[in-house]
């Protein structure tokens, strides 16, 4: 063909020169001998190149720098006039943007419904350029020190910041090294190590809450008393769980009682010293205790009236 | 007797309840799905396929032997591992299943391992995998299943049993 | 192993007998000698065989004939008695259904935007046995008659009963041959056979109908008039098409008034002779013409008040 353009490098930081060189062929037959060769970066003005000489074999080549590359993705073309119009002889692309800055924030939640781990973390600021994010892992001891077995690269979707790691590469109740890392063609970074058995961040669901119904003529009836009863929530039933119960009386600004160190399951749970508030919003929650864990969120409110 | 950590004992037992739970699990599937809702019935079966009945009798509370009765915990979930590892292709809907069942056990069985390689009680290297009962119909690696998961919950009650006594 | 059950057909249809035998080897080490093999279905009780007898090598046999199988499904075991409870033995699996009827009310669509051609058909009664449909079809020409190049089948997602043949196997203008195949291990059918071009049926969306702001100092004002204008729905645009109108004023037991052979486009389209209700409703739909199709759906109500 006519006309070849090279790049220095096809891929810069914003902001930083690009040179660029175009070389037309003597044999490109319908040119005149020694075209000028003209520029364009994507639909600028027609401008020479910095210098344009001949080389002995007759082809002529011209240069340009382009001193600050401030599109994130533009095309270059080399042409030359003809006729009464410019003929483009070649295009290529030029792409800027920024290595990646380490990915932070990262966390992780063991689900039991999925049997999986997923992590999260933030990307950082926008590398206008293709970035591959990589959650990276390995299984350790208890000290996170050493590498035992490493576990397989999690590559998670197109754009997302979230990767699932499946059960099968899991070493439950032994610790694990996980981090992320970020990776264009300026640059590769990575998050800060994470050092996590699965079983300490399960993302545990609260027990359901439920009214008694109490027998008046089994229980005798006490004013201002309330009686519950909660189960675990079943996929967690295996874990030793401590739970905590908040209620509060439907008044404007009237705040939350906390009864804390409650065991996981209770089919009769009585609750009294409630004033002839009309109704209270009672919540529960629980955490694996006394191994590690998080708190489950609290449960759904449940509204209900003290026995008179 | 060898100082055991707590969290050590209270993870053996938390997976113990884990695997109890997942395997109840896995044999209320087995009678829904295949009716074969009676292990005592395949007891004869489990003579000829060689079910294992891993023993644990270092574990009784009344002859309690650590090590030995770590080592026992730890050959016996291996061997439970192995007979799981067959059940492999049971059927589509039982697969899920059994492939968490198998995983459970094998981790439950290296933190039991873990623990004798700090208390420095370990022999030698791990157990190498022993003969694998060989399942040759379809009938045979469910009725396996049965029997192998029902004594697995039976060896893993006497677990928890030593387990807690130790806590 | 010790017991193996044979089953005559392993798969009947429903109500049809069944023929088992249980065979038990003599060097089954813990058993009795000649035990009593006996049978169960499901959660039924154990109950003997028709016949036991001993085969020359010791093996002893015994038959059963289950006279009317009614379950669609069940789990047939062989037991012997042993120490005080009774051993399984084997266990075979017995199915039981219907061959597939044919499938009926195979319709197709052409749809220009996956550019695919859906069909959809009626499986037919409960066979209760893993019944496979397969949409079949070729190419022919004008009378279907021949068959010219073949189309792979097409295979419905699981309990599907459409398909969809993608855009590459199909050759738009030419009529091409399409059947359902159901089949079971009972038996096979076929659905009647369609010969139709693709684009012949088309599924054709109807234009967007717009109301027109009349500059009342270009056009003199009419009472009783609206001024409406449309445009064929966009992916449709390259076939000819003939369209229809109808309006209602929205007064009680109103009927419509159809105008018929419209233009698939109109910029400027005057509709008169419409008394003072105070709304009108409007709809217009389009078909191919004059090659063949099939009518759109009505496009969305526009409501208009006629200029006073």
């Amino acid at each position: 063909s006519c006309g070849h353009i090279r790049i220095s490098v096809p891929i810069v930081r914003l902001g930083d020169p690009v040179m660029a060189s175009c070389t037309v062929s003597p044999n490109c037959s319908k040119l005149d001998r020694e075209p000028r060769i003209l520029w364009r970066l994507e639909d600028g003005p027609n401008q020479p190149g910095d210098k344009q000489w001949r080389l002995p074999d007759g082809t002529q080549e011209s240069t340009i720098t382009l001193p600050h590359m401030n599109h994130t993705k533009a095309f270059l073309f080399c042409l030359v006039p003809w006729a009464n119009s410019f003929q483009v002889l070649d295009q290529a692309e030029i792409r800027a943007g920024y290595p990646p800055a380490s990915p932070s924030n990262l966390s992780c939640l063991m689900y039991l419904t999925t049997n999986s781990l997923v992590c999260q973390w933030e990307p950082g600021p926008e590398t206008h350029l293709p970035t591959n994010f990589t959650l990276k892992s390995f299984r350790s001891r208890a000290d996170c020190q050493y590498q035992e077995d490493s576990i397989p690269d999690c590559v998670p979707g197109d754009r997302q910041n979230t990767c699932s790691i499946h059960r099968k590469h899991l070493l439950l109740y032994q610790n694990m090294v996980i981090w992320v890392q970020a990776e264009n063609v300026l640059g590769t970074s990575e998050s800060p190590k994470l050092c996590l058995d699965p079983m300490d961040v399960v993302k545990l669901e609260p027990p359901e809450l439920q009214a008694l119904d109490i027998n008046p003529d089994l229980v005798p009836r006490q004013p201002g008393c309330l009686w519950l009863s909660w189960k675990p929530w079943e996929p967690g039933g295996f874990m030793e769980q401590e739970c905590e119960l908040r209620y509060q009386p439907q008044l404007r600004g009237a705040n939350w009682t906390l009864v804390s160190h409650l065991p996981s399951s209770k089919d009769q749970f009585k609750l009294c010293g409630l004033h002839q508030a009309p109704v209270y919003t009672l919540q529960i929650r629980c955490i694996r205790s006394p191994l590690p864990g998080l708190w489950s969120s609290w449960s759904p409110g449940l509204q209900l009236r003290p026995s008179l | 007797t060898l100082p055991l950590p707590r969290s050590f004992l209270l993870k053996s037992l938390e997976q113990a309840r884990k695997i109890q739970a997942r395997s109840s699990v896995l044999l209320e599937q087995l009678c829904a799905v295949y009716k074969l809702c009676h292990p005592e019935e395949l007891v004869l079966l489990g003579h000829s396929l060689g079910i294992p009945q891993a023993p644990l009798s270092h574990c009784s509370s009344q002859a309690l032997q650590l090590t030995e009765c770590l080592s026992q915990l730890h050959r016996g979930l291996f061997l439970y591992q192995g007979c799981l590892q067959a059940l492999a292709g049971i059927s589509p809907e039982l697969a899920p299943t059994v492939d968490m069942l198998q995983l459970d056990v094998a981790n439950f069985a290296t933190t039991i391992w873990q623990q004798m390689e700090t208390l420095g009680v370990v022999a030698a290297g791990q157990p190498t995998q022993s003969t694998m009962p060989a399942f040759t119909s379809a009938f045979q690696r469910r009725a396996g299943g049965v029997l192998a998961t029902s004594r697995l919950q039976s060896f893993l009650e006497t677990a928890h049993h030593a387990l807690n006594h130790l806590t």
